[in-house]
């Protein structure tokens, strides 16, 4: 059945408030790299509530989403935290006043559970080893579904599996992406592909949106195929303070004044207040920053350009018939080949009616 | 009423144009070589030019500029969307039911729309041996629709091999079976056109080929052909399809027979005026 | 423990004469797409014997290996035949007389041995439908071993899973490669990554050896990663007749030849004495391919270059130290910073012995 | 015996450079952020050159020219070989046994290299949330040798959660569970080298650093530690291993204390000396 074209086109606050309800499941599908920072801020400007948050690794996201109140359960593998002790941040707080539930598992736990997902699977089998750790051990939002042992009909081993899971809607920035959401991203892959394809709904925010053209001479790069693409979301630098390959560096200092102020809740709120509800949008949070530390930390950024070396997708030819409308494997042209057809061909003649 | 007018067509032109009809504007096609090839490029150049084709070598959104020899080619296209591979395709993207239809071709067929096309006579020491499964099992399993189109093949009673699930047993096997309630649709033949209605799921004749009469397709099926009440004639191709077809894939429109003796006869008209080639192309090399 | 660094860029006779001992397991590693026909040839001209061959999808290769006596045994979804039934080839008269087993799965069922043994695993499922066919219900080569059901711990329903396969050796032939083995491929990815991966050595052909800065600003196109190579073998027109996107389209003619040839059994063998046994190489294969036909046909067959639309690998620096020595992050030169260690650091001393 | 020559060292500098010391040439590594990937750097440009090193992430035959935040950071790097992913890595790379080493930093160990990395107190309302397992549990089990390394770490009893296996209950209990017998072999801490000897595989001192005395260690040791028979001093730093670690990771070298307040001085120099900067950054975003 084919899809009515509408175009996927729009902006942050639209894909948002359009794929993403309350109490659904998202799933965070960049790995550390490119984290899709403008739509995160859009579900908490838009106060989404009560969504399962499938976060494979997670830097100040997640600390982010729990503070704005959007989340309370979070399927993890890893968080990544700046301090020790003295730097507890929202997270912990949250855990420890029981405003927070946490499903630990291993990164290849939870890429596993999202890869059989993207693949239509039912489960899949994870490496057996983690049977001897408290990840197998307990668990939290999965209850029971969260390790079966099966065994190995071939060999008789015992063999621990996942169950393939398939979150709501993906959020995930890029650095291209053309209109009907051809998605390509370079750098670190991580579990992006699977984190993406696993899900029902996928937003896409992205560096640049590009013509068609440059995605049909690089498909190599498409980590994610139009057809499955729901929203595409043009947002420059819309990973800050995280990193896109090819666009910008990690902004250390913005980060290290996030960490700051994660470490109390209040000083957490007014970080939320500053840069996130008082933001309408990606633009106004990037002039702000400038009106705040002026254009040199950001340009400092900027990543200089530095072309990958392309692939070669030439063909020796581009049509049967060359450009004088001569075949070389049927030895004539165009014209002359409807007459052998006429003249040796099995050719049938009908009548219709002309409209 | 208006004019009459005369076409002029081969049998390849229409079975093309008429696989071509079966495809929707935003259909996403697993694409077979030889004639499915040919009919998806034909719809999304008129019709479907938001249709999605891919081949299961891993070509996605690709817009081929000619029938390539076999579906893994990237030389006949200018590019494409998505580089993906075989394990994609089933995985992420037949699997999840993103596939909305997929062309087979057909060796052996029965009632049913099982299919064969592995081998000939006894499988271990056959009469002759076809191209084999591919991915024919898990595109008619997992496909939401299944089109096939047909040449060489025949009817069977008892297929020699079961490659290919179709209906199964017919009626509701395939839901008592777990599977899917999706196989094969619509058979398009050298002569005629069929479905595969519920309830029973069997091989109907639906419409006739121009100039076919139903006992010629009677007598090439073994059993008592299912006819539908309103019998049609197939729709003939119109003049832009025709021409599409001949630029796109000459040799698919002369047939086979007809393509290898314009071949040789170019083959051998260039060899005739070739001088000395040998020093030439060395140092090419 | 470190590989000891020996050069892993050899002929296709060492290649093939160090790899591929009789009886081995190889895999073809191409899917239809660029075949590795110089491999091929050498296997054949080498006289090897016994090989299981893993063919997911072949063309003229598995006639030649048949007709050389190179193999008895195939375990493949599909070969490519020109012709009905007055054009049987090699195939189909090696089987009708006893002398070839074949192992039929279908396109997904070899892949998924393959994936399987790529990963590592015991076992991997597939999708159920197939148990419907005589696929499933048929096995050869494989024994017991082809097709299993296991419950899935999770919903209770039956899941057709096949066991990991882990061939000898895989050939394969690519675009470009470093001197390390980092081999790039592009075009028709199909099973290629499997069915090298799987493997137990990899014998790469390439169109070129390239710089490894080639490679490592291109990572992206990288199909099996140099430490997983044994054999670098640098073969232009490597995979003739079949394509190699970037290089060269099908060479039609050559194919239909072979194919003629493939009809009785004493013209297939002139055919192997001509294009296999008489070239002691891939450079003679070729030189006798223009002594035979003249250079226009090859030359029609080269591919225009169309160069990939590059992804921006680019960054912002280069090092911690900006040109003049000097940190932004830390607001001082490389000197100061060691004085600011001696003075505010936590320095130890030691006195060592000089040698 | 040649002359005798004071050096100067940090204690990162000293843990970097016997981190390092433990890769060989050739050695397929996985590295994780902060010590690790600095040592692994350090190897490849000295000893090491034809080491492989890798980040879970994907990034293959690496050679970072600074470190990195996360080790999904490509912006660190001039290029690497190959671009695959957490999938590969864990599967194709790792289960197939091409891990030769692979570096994790500790939270909470006990006497058989088990290791939390989870959360410290009640695992569900816990008094601090550490990082979670990330690719540890996997690694350790998989790779062929395992390299620890310890900053704010802590010698525990009992592990409050048991993220990451070491030799188990120790002896054979890996074997016992059917696991590669693989576990960590080293441990560097901020005062000594301990090593996990067969066939106990228990912790026990084999190094200290300069200036340390085996009861400093042993009073973070809340079990009666083992001490091996010749008790060594950890080898220090060479001068070109210390100038490349400053030039490679300062921060790192400086200690986190002493880099924060570095940076705070930086970031309140410039905003002193920042004109009207906000009109100018307009245009140029």
């Amino acid at each position: 059945m084919g899809d009515v074209k509408v175009s996927k086109v729009m902006t942050a606050a639209d894909a948002i408030g359009k794929f993403v309800p309350d109490g659904c499941s998202i799933s965070i599908a960049n790995f550390l790299h490119s984290t899709p920072f403008a739509l995160i801020h859009e579900l908490i400007r838009q106060k989404k509530k009560d969504l399962l948050v499938w976060s494979q690794s997670g830097i100040e996201e997640l600390d982010l989403l729990i503070g704005a109140g959007c989340t309370k359960k979070i399927i993890t593998a890893y968080n990544f935290r700046a301090g020790g002790e003295w730097a507890n941040g929202e997270f912990d707080r949250a855990l420890n006043e029981g405003r927070l539930e946490v499903e630990d598992l291993s990164n290849f736990a939870v890429l596993a559970m999202l890869w059989a997902g993207a693949m239509g699977y039912n489960f899949i089998p994870v490496l057996k080893g983690i049977r001897e750790t408290d990840i197998f051990k307990i668990s939290t939002i999965l209850g029971g579904e969260k390790f079966k042992v099966v065994k190995d009909p071939f060999s008789g081993e015992d063999t621990v599996v996942v169950k393939g899971a398939n979150p709501d809607v993906a959020l995930i920035h890029v650095q291209r992406c053309d209109r009907e959401g051809n998605a390509q991203y370079w750098g670190s892959i991580g579990n992006s592909k699977w984190a993406s394809l696993a899900c029902k709904k996928i937003i896409v925010s992205t560096e640049q949106i590009v013509d068609h053209d440059v995605v049909r001479f690089s498909p190599h790069l498409t980590l994610i195929p139009g057809f499955r693409v729901d929203a595409v979301v043009e947002e420059p630098w819309g990973a800050h303070p995280a990193e896109a390959l090819g666009a910008y560096n990690t902004d250390y200092g913005f980060r290290a004044m996030f960490f700051m102020h994660n470490i109390t809740a209040v000083s957490m709120q007014s970080f939320l207040k500053e840069w996130v509800y008082d933001c309408a949008g990606r633009a106004e949070y990037l002039a702000h920053y400038v009106e705040r530390f002026g254009q040199a930390p950001l340009s400092r950024l900027r990543a200089r350009t530095h072309p990958s070396y392309p692939a070669d997708l030439g063909s020796a030819n581009f049509s049967v018939w060359d450009e004088r409308g001569y075949s070389e494997a049927l030895g004539m042209t165009r014209s002359e080949f409807d007459q052998v057809l006429e003249k040796q061909g099995e050719v049938m003649e009908w009548e219709i009616e002309e409209k | 009423m208006g004019n009459r007018r005369k076409i002029r067509f081969t049998l390849s032109e229409l079975m093309i144009y008429n696989a071509a009809l079966e495809i929707q504007d935003g259909d996403k096609v697993v694409m077979g070589q030889g004639i499915p090839i040919v009919a998806c490029s034909l719809a999304k150049t008129f019709h479907a030019p938001n249709a999605v084709l891919m081949t299961e070598a891993g070509l996605v959104d690709v817009a081929p500029f000619r029938s390539p020899l076999h579906i893994a080619d990237p030389t006949c296209t200018r590019g494409y969307s998505y580089s993906c591979d075989l394990m994609d395709i089933f995985t992420t993207i037949l699997n999840r039911g993103f596939v909305d239809l997929c062309f087979l071709g057909v060796g052996q067929i029965d009632k049913f729309g099982n299919m064969n096309s592995t081998a000939i006579g006894d499988y271990r020491h056959p009469k002759m041996r076809m191209m084999g499964a591919g991915g024919a099992p898990d595109f008619a399993l997992y496909a939401k629709r299944v089109v096939l189109t047909m040449r060489g093949g025949k009817f069977v009673n008892k297929l020699d091999y079961f490659t290919t699930p179709g209906w199964l047993a017919g009626g509701d096997s395939r839901k008592r079976a777990g599977l899917p309630e999706t196989g094969p649709e619509v058979l398009i033949s050298t002569k005629a056109v069929f479905h595969f209605p519920a309830p029973e799921r069997e091989l109907t004749l639906v419409s006739l080929h121009p100039g076919v009469n139903a006992e010629d397709v009677r007598k090439d099926v073994p059993w008592k052909l299912k006819i539908a009440d309103n019998l049609n004639t197939t729709p003939v191709p119109p003049q832009e399809a025709i021409d599409f077809v001949r630029v796109f894939d000459p040799t698919l429109t002369a047939g086979r027979k007809l393509s290898l003796s314009l071949t040789i006869q170019a083959a051998a008209k260039k060899q005739a005026a070739k001088q000395k080639p040998a020093e030439a192309g060395k140092a090419e090399l």
